[in-house]
């Protein structure tokens, strides 16, 4: 490794800025959000090739750069983070081993991994050789994570996992998860919660990637029969998960502030939206005043999503708003993800709905259309974003929960979760 | 749609209902998805005997209405359609056996009958890229007479069921006039290539008219003169997409009630949350409201009402805005499960989509409608 | 009078014709609604005005169609009055007197009246000698019309009143009121109400004209101090007032399928919007299809509200739907009247927010901009509208009510409100 | 506004926010309503010694940041003006100020000084009836040279508190270039006339100019080449625009989730109600990127960043359609107290409305917008 303790800032960005120019490809987020990719060859192949960039990280000094050098970090400031980052923009980058793999899931570890947990993997992950997935959600429970009815039921120094996760990007491809289970029937909902690691490549645990109706395969939902999981590979103590949750949470919330993950810089303002003027102009309305009004209206989302994203993210990192005020930006971002792309199908007009082969940017716009709430399911409803803004940062009065003391057994559940 | 139908209207609704019901499951029309024409001939011959092509046809040429108003008959079947996101060239096969019947269109009966019984398919080749659906004045396709023919020019698109359709009534300019012409599938000079729609099974077609040469006879009306029957047509069309589309969002309605009564979240059902209470009370203003204007429309537009003109438009913005919106909000409560591919919403989300950007956007519409409003402060 | 008990409706409808052409001004529905008059000398010509046509329509025999002979009325079919309001197209009216004299008020006491209170003043109403008005919004009340906290205290034979009510339109030119009271405090809210008729002039009862940010002056709040009612002008039983508040609600609701009231057929679908077009036009922007768009909008919207509240009013009739669907005309109306205000305010430009004298229609855009949630507001919100669709119309569970079994006086209320 | 102002900022911030405390309280405000000026003068001056008119003047001309960056600081005086709805001229007398102390403006020292001490007014006549705002390519007033003289002829309007200025910066077009030119009150030819507004303080006039005759030295800056410094002064005037109604927002909003505690309805308080909470969330979102985008505007401009024309409009775009709608839902929790004369509201959601309609509508500044796109891919 080519980093010294005595390495400063600006001799690190200038080293970060050669490397990253002399090793990475050009490029970016090309990661096909809304439209999904159907390639499952050029999917492995995209995995494949991050795993690379990601152990070239590793060997020039670049991964986990504010992770302990106890394993495998460079135990580093978060400015130099920051600097990495800045080299980055522009740049291929390693994404699937940044989220959920460095943060949440190795974030997790780092707070509430045993030594052993935290040696065999967060090197690993560090390496390239560990992609992690976040096995939270279930089919029956929406955005009430810790209402999690996949059971563990412990089996002597074993765990026997079964139930079923869902909305896991790519668990197909990924090697390990953290996995939220219920212990402890007989307790309030969020008291009898535990974690657990597990591979994700075992008998009993079988990984079905779902269909969106826009083709697109890469979420996935795990069956759990019968997994053997010994106790060895608990996270935090029996029952007591949701401590581990809350933190979990906490970590998803602050992901692009959070200096355990390189991203490259501005990738969190990429505006990933439609390309409105594209459309207008494949389209055949620029002239049009009232589509030129609707171009300039996705600008405005985008533009204002970023400039809030970027106070939001200064005032929780000067603590002069909670960490809770993140739900802001995911409402804005999500809310405007969504109007961008009903003014994309209004701007394509007829052949948004209907398009031939070389119409250009409109033949997109009617697929993205379909797909558009996804902006504000994915990552927490825009429903659970009011919730948060409204009770955690505005303080009035929370909903009422039923049942919050009973024993979970007996709180009223969906039909297809109830056991 | 209708709140009061006659009994008549009444049962032929129920048999469309009951053999869709029958035929046409939601795992169908998915499976329907990889079929080349979206539907098979033997449904389509079915339908036709239950009565779907022949409400807008004469009887005197074998067709006729279950009540006087055959457009108002027909949007029954289109909210059924709707209501099972059904595959078949509904629409475009319609308006076409209605305009050979017209008066004064010629003498189509032999193509007229083959619709009738469902035998053969038309459609309609209409829209033209980037032309306004609403301004058809605007249209580029061109049409002259040559001695005994008529000679076509021009690129039509989208054209619904192009490639499945025996004819394809063309709609061009000759001068300043409008001029429909039927085409047989196989003319030289015409050529179809397919298109991609969000729909699942509804098929549309690009079709490039080259010199397409036919005889004089082939008109349908007057050459130049066929405006007025254009515009009908054009209103008809509108008020079956909003038919179809209002049975696609009281599907989409129904089964997202249903859905928040089932569903629970932090241990309530989703239905006790005022938030997504108040958005189905918003929604069900906004179906309310678009049963109650396409019913209008199609009542004013059989009637040759004086407002015919600007409810057609009025319903068909009305229902693009907000059946999509409507669509979406039940996505929306559905969460993720709403936009797989093995949930049922998405057909629904689709054809609603698909209604909204054919035969002129919400936008298109608002601004025929201030042309209109400027028409009759000017008269 | 010229009424026969055998007038058949075709010719009472020729009748009506005739009367109503040569007896009626041409005009209709000119109350300003949302640009409130501050003429306070024509606003009492026009009181004058309307009583006048309502004693001439008495005298006529078109008051009261549908009311029982024994107070005054005609006692014909619903029918005759809808005879009589398709006469009444394009011609003043006199809908103060109709609306709330006739329905509900009068309706209230034909219900629940005693005969002596029903013959002393449903024939006056129906000659346009009183004027009645609803007392029974309260400051701190806002849309919880059964949280009345005007208290009524018996002593002996009479009542005395103390309290405050609110948004009586009119209340100043005004003749009775009924009034919702509060009479026991240790029973649950509904169950210790009980309604009186009182007068509105008269010592004890001082009438506020409250201004408008529009200058209008046309709602009143009444201060009742110590107001002295005898117990023969209680309508309904003591503490049993809700069971008259829900019919009151109920007629309040099927105002415009009332065969009570006279108005004008179509005035219930009277677009009544801001003429967008004309806005266009004196902005200066009727070329710009950015704006067509918004006029069409508008127009889009006025002609659904019409074409809902005719399907609504159908299903209602027929059963189909139950009264409380009124509450979905209620919201569409309301929202697409705030829309329809904000689209005009955009159409008129710079011009809606500074205009010059004889700028025309767009020189009141900006006001009724500033006024627009009033559509929203008046009559019951749009939110309450939302709770009786979600939870009546379409049976959605309740809102959970604090203390519904709780004696009132326990029951949380706003500061303003509590005693 | 600003998260971390830095210490000179904050104490020009708290002085004004002490003095407007002290002196415009919401009942001043409503009275002023029947005040012709709509402001008093001394009001004025003892503004102007806080440093209301200096902060885009230069040092040696009297003026001065306290910061690098005049127009950041004045966006916090402009907060303060919009969370107190105060009168007074802040935003013309200011783009004046900044004008006439411009590199190569010309000597207006004597008016500067004026200003800067408030004992004079100067305000901008810019705008132009049915011209768009964010096109003063579009304007029709003609400024033309004769001999030692300009001649100017146009109708401006809405012009701020035209009738209180004692000196107009009128901006007119010399043949395709614009040219900028100081008139003083009372020149022959300069007709003032009263419009009425959505604001209760705040006047505006339409101002003629009918062959007004000045000395080329009233120039500001050069003869038909001032572009470049009008579009400076137009988005200062945008951002100024913002940052005063983003102050207005907040007041509102904070006065709106206060009542939402206070007031109680079927036994809970209004803020308990799902649905309301989610329209606080909403407009909370809102708010915060009203001020986000402002901020951002604000300092783009200062330092003249590439992007400081786009922000401008992308704040004025935003501000003005999401101010008017959060304003709106304020008056809808408040019910009909909320648009009663009395009350505070009104006083905001008129500040807020108004600030939406000048300095270029929502619509026009989109369309900018698109244009700024354009240009940027041609680049």
């Amino acid at each position: 490794m080519a980093t010294t303790e005595a390495e400063d800032l600006d001799d690190f960005r200038e080293r970060a800025r050669k490397w990253v120019t002399a090793n990475l490809r050009p490029g970016g987020a090309e990661r096909a959000g809304l439209r999904g990719s159907t390639d499952e060859e050029a999917e492995l192949a995209a995995v494949a090739r991050e795993r690379e960039v990601q152990r070239a990280m590793f060997d020039a000094g670049f991964a986990g750069i504010c992770f302990p050098k106890e394993y495998g970090g460079q135990g580093l400031p978060p400015a130099y983070q920051g600097a990495f980052n800045e080299a980055l923009a522009g740049y291929e980058y390693p994404g699937r081993l940044q989220v959920p793999t460095l943060s949440p899931c190795a974030a997790v570890l780092l707070e509430f991994g045993t030594e052993e947990q935290k040696r065999q993997h967060i090197p690993a992950m560090l390496k390239g050789e560990e992609l992690w997935m976040q096995l939270l959600s279930e089919p029956g429970g929406g955005s009430d994570v810790a209402g999690a009815t996949t059971t563990a039921m412990r089996d002597g120094e074993e765990w026997i996992l079964n139930g079923s996760k869902i909305w896991t990007t790519g668990a197909w491809w990924s090697d390990w998860g953290l996995c939220l289970t219920r212990t402890n029937w007989d307790l309030p909902k969020h008291r009898g919660l535990t974690v657990f690691i597990l591979p994700l490549r075992q008998p009993g645990l079988d990984v079905h990637r779902i269909e969106m109706l826009n083709g697109s395969r890469e979420f996935c939902q795990e069956f759990l029969s019968d997994v053997r999981v010994p106790d060895t590979d608990r996270v935090g103590d029996v029952d007591d998960g949701w401590t581990v949750g809350t933190r979990w949470m906490f970590h998803e919330r602050m992901l692009y502030n959070s200096p355990l993950v390189s991203f490259p810089a501005g990738a969190g303002n990429a505006a990933g939206g439609p390309d409105l003027l594209g459309i207008a102009r494949s389209a055949g309305v620029l002239g049009d005043v009232a589509m030129r009004e609707r171009v300039g209206e996705g600008r405005v989302l985008d533009v204002v999503g970023n400039c809030l994203q970027d106070r939001v993210g200064a005032a929780v990192r000067s603590r002069q708003m909670s960490d809770q005020a993140a739900a802001i930006v995911r409402l804005f971002k999500g809310i405007s993800a969504a109007r961008t792309r009903t003014l994309g199908y209004e701007i394509a007009g007829a052949a948004g709905g209907v398009w031939a082969d070389g119409d250009g940017a409109s033949a997109d716009a009617g697929v993205d259309f379909l797909m558009r709430q996804t902006a504000c399911i994915g990552g927490g409803t825009t429903e659970m974003a009011r919730n948060v803004i409204s009770e955690r940062v505005l303080g009035m009065p929370r909903e009422p929960a039923v049942g919050r003391d009973l024993p979970y057994r007996d709180v009223p559940r969906s039909a297809t979760s109830r056991r | 749609m209708l709140l009061e139908p006659l009994p008549d209207q009444e049962s032929l609704r129920d048999t469309t209902a009951k053999y869709l019901a029958d035929v046409m499951s939601s795992e169908q029309v998915r499976r329907l998805r990889d079929d080349a024409a979206g539907f098979a001939p033997g449904y389509w011959r079915q339908g036709a005997e239950l009565g779907w092509t022949s409400l807008l046809v004469g009887e005197a040429q074998g067709g006729g209405s279950v009540s006087e108003h055959g457009l108002v008959d027909l949007t029954l079947i289109a909210h059924e359609f709707g209501l099972r996101a059904a595959p078949g060239p509904l629409l475009p096969a319609n308006i076409v056996a209605g305009a050979l019947s017209a008066e004064g269109a010629g003498d189509h009966s032999e193509v007229v009958a083959g619709l009738l019984s469902g035998a053969s398919v038309a459609s309609w080749a209409y829209a033209e890229e980037a032309v306004a659906a609403t301004e058809p004045a605007a249209m580029a396709c061109q049409v002259r007479a040559e001695g005994d023919e008529l000679v076509i020019d021009g690129v039509k698109r989208p054209v619904e069921a192009a490639a499945q359709s025996d004819h394809l009534l063309v709609t061009g300019r000759t001068g300043d006039g409008l001029t429909q012409v039927l085409v047989a599938a196989g003319t030289p000079g015409l050529s179809v290539e397919a298109m991609h729609s969000v729909d699942l099974t509804r098929r549309f077609a690009r079709v490039e008219l080259r010199g397409v040469r036919v005889p004089s006879s082939a008109a349908v009306g007057s050459v130049g003169g066929a405006g007025a029957q254009v515009e009908r047509q054009f209103e008809q069309a509108v008020v079956l997409a909003c038919a179809e589309a209002v049975g696609a969002m009281q599907a989409a309605f129904d089964m997202t009630l249903a859905w928040t009564f089932d569903r629970y979240s932090f241990g309530r059902p989703l239905a006790s949350y005022q938030a997504l209470k108040h958005r189905c009370a918003d929604m069900k203003s906004w179906l309310e409201g678009a049963h109650a204007v396409t019913d209008a429309a199609a009542r004013a537009l059989a009637t040759a009402a004086p407002d015919a003109a600007e409810l057609a438009s009025v319903a068909k913005s009305f229902v693009g805005d907000y059946g999509a919106e409507l669509l979406q909000d039940c996505v929306q409560m559905h969460g993720g499960v709403g936009v797989t591919f093995d949930h049922d919403l998405h057909l629904y989300l689709r054809r609603v989509s698909l209604q909204r950007a054919l035969w002129g956007t919400p936008a298109e519409h608002k601004r025929r409608i201030t042309t209109l409003l400027e028409q009759r402060g000017d008269a």
